[in-house]
């Protein structure tokens, strides 16, 4: 079985969290979808590394986007607190107000 | 109501809340106001008190705080006996004082063990529970009856000392003594039920008396005050204790304070039965009622057949108050007579209902989780309050 | 040989039906609890194919850090569940039509990717980390760290307020 | 003849093939669910004991009431669960089932014996603790289809607990593997004939032990399900079978994380008794078995001492106390792994 049917699927992935990235307004559900297109990337990612010369390279690396990607979570989930606490409210047409 | 807060409604069914209601409202975690609601076992008392008779009251007085019995009734039995213009004999109203504090001690078992569930020690409960059972069996050997005594009648009292009562009451003492060491090293220096009371709902002394908080709250926040020293009643001025007071007035004061009185109360029990002097157990004016074939048979058991003049006691035109320092604080009984056979009008404060604005005070500024802990340390207990 | 390629093909064949519904649930779920759960379930899918294309290691891992970062997700979104999510007519068409496009687009740049899996070891990813990326891994490990702690501390306060 | 056959055949497959007498039999499902039934009552008879009562009693009155959980199971069972008119029903009963099967999943993967196992990875060890990191997300959800405002507390609560002892319980198990050089259970067993993970690193083996204790809710840190505070937690709605699932499945995770506990830091199956092998080849893993009751039998009998502490102190015990604890034992393990080689 070749890689092709995982790219396939990575492709799909990431057209879903684009589409829900580009059509929501509630932070919260961006951030959601812009998790599908972590995991999206993160397939292409290791299906890539896997068909080259060195999968444990693009294996590490994929390690450390994980790690980062959890972090991230952690601050964007901070920021959507923030945002709450101080508005009430998760949508983010109301966040330039954060301005300056 | 804004979007950041919640409201809780605790109770009347739920496992933590006993027959009442906090309106809670909650902020994340945090309590920004709570509201005790109670009335859910109001049963009436003062106005069933207004239609009968003067002794039918001293069962039903007991009726609304059934861990601690022989208070209210000795606080209503009281107000009758100044109504009535007299005292009981001397040897009566030390047996007075031994029923009061044995029941004082049965009644701070049984808030340390509602404190204990409140908190998740199910040891605690149960062993307070079990221990508070001794007290129990101590009075029915007095007394005849396990919770509700009516031991105190007015001019006297119903029974006298058994035989080998006094021999009973050192054993459950020293017993009980032995226990206070376990519970120590299980429940009052557990790392983790000081870490739930220690600076938890701090009732400031100021507060206290502003509030008219009463009982062993009150001497938790740093307040002198007791019933027993200040107005003495029964054998107290003849005896020989310490009013526990603390300082700290947060949950831990109050459970500790709590603690200490059941010592006290030991030392009380163990003066009275030493001191306790001979002589009738009854007001000679109703004791010459009483035919002299009974009176023998009386003489003989130690226990008191009712004179007939009881069933239509009608004390003269007039007006008593009196107070008693019951377990968990101050009984107030006000009676008014015009002179038929049932009072005109029946007053009874009950410390808890004086102790239930605390919730409000305390509450506030805490987590969610301290609510069993303050509930508990303040030892409410809500049919006394709904009475 | 042909039996185990049946076996792969069908395990693929669902996870990757699993993974791609899942994410078609993240974008289109009423709630926000039920969306970071079916997040979960697109990183579990995730994570299986990472099993099938030879890092067992980075599927584990996967399953226990970012899964587990959904539930905080979860845990959040149930704080911040008040409001029903709206989404924009207009924008909605755009955004499919970006979608789709995107979709193609990657579709036909993969298309000439060719090769087949290898499996790979945790002692060599672990060798790699511990030496060449050292100081990534060291740069990852805190930036995990100090956020947790700062997304707690930050949540306490809230509390705290 | 051909019947026998098909007998021997069968019995072969269930009691001799690990892959499937692993999930099945030991550590399986009967395992547990044996378990189950034994150590609730254990725990309600050790309570008792210390609360100078009998506990249950009436239900097989010679054995000491033993067979009370079964009834109590068997209860659940035949009652009706009562869905209420609001909760989010797919949440509300897919939870408690999914909720069970991944606290159950992790049991299947655990080693019996070093030839025994259902499950042959170098990654066995990982394996099981992402699994294990899966079970509160249904705790939360749960708490939310139920749409009741003490379950939802309840879930915040253990959603909370869960970041805060998550990390220390990966770190602390990553710092005896550490010291092993390995991630594989077996391996580590083997590597503990001679002297065992608690002594080779106890801060990791304490710092497991007490995320153990707070991850499956045991006193003092029952606090997600406190009763006198938010009535049950997350389970107030819950009834019947939903409710008993709900109830095995912490029971079940204490479990497991008691059987690593004994797998990875006390040596396992060693002293391995040989003889037992001519029983069952599975037979040896009783060892194993036997160090985690003791360990579950510890963690019950705390029921009996402490109260509950409140949420912010348990997640405190996590960050200040555990946190430091699971670094310092990685620290430790580089210092054993420098000193040792």
């Amino acid at each position: 079985m070749t890689v092709l049917p995982y790219l396939a699927v990575s492709a799909c992935l990431f057209g879903i969290g684009l589409y829900g990235l580009l059509s929501s307004r509630n932070f919260i559900k961006m951030l959601l979808s812009a998790e599908v297109i972590f995991n999206g990337g993160l397939l292409a990612l290791l299906s890539l590394a896997a068909a080259s010369g060195a999968p444990p390279t693009g294996g590490t690396i994929a390690i450390l986007a994980i790690a980062i990607a959890a972090a991230e979570v952690g601050v964007a989930v901070s920021i959507a607190i923030l945002m709450f606490m101080l508005k009430g409210d998760v949508d983010v047409y109301k966040l330039e107000k954060f301005k300056g | 109501m804004s979007e950041r807060t919640i409201e809780l409604y605790i109770g009347p069914q739920h496992p933590g809340s006993g027959h009442m209601r906090f309106d809670i409202t909650l902020d994340g975690d945090i309590i920004v106001k709570a509201e005790p609601s109670i009335g859910y076992v109001h049963r009436s008392v003062e106005k069933i008190a207004e239609t009968k008779t003067y002794i039918q009251i001293a069962p039903l007085v007991e009726r609304p705080s059934l861990a601690d019995t022989v208070n209210p009734n000795l606080g209503y039995i009281l107000a009758l006996e100044k109504l009535l213009g007299i005292e009981a004999p001397p040897r009566a109203q030390y047996l007075r004082t031994l029923a009061a504090e044995a029941n004082r001690i049965h009644s701070h078992f049984y808030g340390i063990g509602i404190l204990g569930i409140m908190l998740g020690s199910s040891t605690a409960f149960m062993w307070a529970f079990a221990d508070r059972e001794i007290m129990i069996e101590l009075l029915q050997m007095l007394t005849g009856a396990r919770i509700t005594y009516s031991y105190v009648i007015p001019g006297g009292v119903r029974r006298d000392l058994p035989v080998g009562f006094k021999e009973a009451a050192e054993k459950a003492l020293r017993y009980l003594e032995r226990r206070l060491k376990d519970y120590e090293k299980l429940f009052f220096e557990n790392p983790v039920t000081v870490a739930r009371l220690k600076g938890v709902g701090v009732l400031k002394k100021e507060d206290a008396i502003a509030l008219g908080i009463v009982g062993p709250n009150l001497r938790a926040s740093g307040v002198h005050y007791d019933v027993r020293r200040i107005e003495p009643y029964a054998a107290y001025d003849d005896l020989d204790f310490e009013v526990v007071v603390k300082k700290e007035g947060d949950s831990y004061a109050r459970l500790m304070a709590r603690v200490e009185e059941i010592k006290q109360s030991m030392r009380i029990i163990r003066q009275v039965l030493e001191k306790i002097p001979d002589g009738p157990i009854l007001h000679e004016k109703y004791y010459k009622m009483i035919p002299p074939k009974t009176r023998k048979q009386i003489e003989e058991t130690g226990r008191l057949k009712f004179p007939a003049a009881f069933a239509t006691l009608k004390p003269p035109k007039g007006e008593a108050l009196s107070r008693v320092e019951g377990a968990r604080g101050e009984f107030l009984y006000y009676v008014v007579s015009d002179g038929s056979p049932r009072p005109y009008r029946f007053r009874m404060v009950s410390p808890s209902f004086r102790n239930v604005w605390l919730f409000a005070h305390l509450l506030p500024g805490h987590r969610l989780a301290d609510i069993p802990a303050i509930y508990g340390s303040i030892d409410y207990f809500p049919p006394c309050a709904d009475r | 040989m042909f039996q185990a390629n049946i076996v792969e093909g069908l395990i693929f064949t669902l996870a990757a039906a699993l993974t791609i519904a899942s994410a078609a649930l993240v974008v289109s779920a009423k709630s926000l609890v039920y969306s970071a759960f079916f997040l979960a379930l697109v990183g579990a899918g995730n994570a299986v194919f990472m099993a099938m294309l030879g890092f067992p290691v980075i599927s584990l891992f996967q399953l226990s850090v970012y899964v587990g970062a959904a539930v905080t997700f979860i845990l959040f979104s149930i704080t911040m569940f008040r409001k029903p999510v709206r989404i924009e007519p207009t924008a909605g068409i755009l955004a499919l039509d970006a979608a789709v496009l995107a979709t193609a687009g990657l579709l036909y740049a993969f298309q000439s990717v060719t090769g087949t899996p290898v499996s790979v070891g945790f002692k060599e990813i672990s060798s790699l980390l511990i030496g060449k990326y050292r100081f990534a891994l060291i740069i990852a490990s805190l930036a995990l760290v100090t956020t947790l702690i700062e997304a707690i501390t930050l949540a306490m306060r809230g509390e705290m307020k | 003849m051909q019947v026998s056959e098909i007998i021997s055949w069968l019995i072969n497959l269930l009691f001799y093939k690990p892959e499937v007498f692993c999930p099945i039999f030991y550590p399986g499902l009967v395992t547990i669910l044996a378990l189950l039934i034994f150590i609730i009552w254990l725990e309600r008879k050790i309570a008792a004991k210390v609360q100078l009562r009998y506990g249950p009693l009436y239900v097989t009155r010679k054995a000491g009431g033993i067979l009370q959980l079964l009834a109590d199971l068997l209860r659940y069972m035949f009652q009706e669960p009562i869905i209420p008119k609001t909760v989010d029903k797919i949440a509300f009963i897919a939870g408690p089932v999914l909720l069970f099967a991944t606290a159950y999943v992790p049991a299947a993967l655990l080693p019996a014996t070093a030839e025994f196992t259902g499950l042959r990875s170098e990654l066995s060890l990982l394996a099981v603790l992402a699994l294990l990191t899966l079970a509160p997300i249904f705790d939360i959800i749960i708490g939310w289809g139920s749409n009741n405002k003490f379950s939802l507390i309840g879930s915040m609560r253990e959603g909370y607990i869960v970041m805060s002892y998550e990390i220390p319980m990966f770190l602390s198990t990553l710092a005896i593997a550490m010291v092993y050089g390995s991630l594989n259970i077996v391996e580590i067993v083997e590597m503990q004939s001679r002297c065992w993970g608690i002594l080779l690193n106890p801060i990791a083996a304490a710092t497991f032990l007490l995320v153990a204790l707070i991850s499956t809710a045991r006193f003092p840190f029952e606090i997600a399900e406190a009763e006198t505070e938010i009535v049950m937690g997350p389970y107030t709605e819950y009834s019947g079978i939903l409710y008993g699932l709900l109830m095995g499945a912490s029971y079940v995770k204490f479990y497991v994380l008691s059987m690593l506990f004994a797998l990875l830091f006390l040596g396992g199956w060693h002293p391995s008794i040989t003889w037992l092998e001519k029983i069952h080849p599975a037979a040896p893993g009783l060892v194993v078995f036997i160090k985690a009751l003791i360990i579950m039998v510890f963690g019950i009998f705390l029921r009996a001492v402490y109260p509950r502490f409140r949420v912010d102190q348990a997640i405190r015990v996590g960050w200040h106390l555990l946190f430091m604890l699971s670094m310092l034992s990685i620290a430790y393990s580089l210092a054993v792994i420098w000193l040792v080689g």
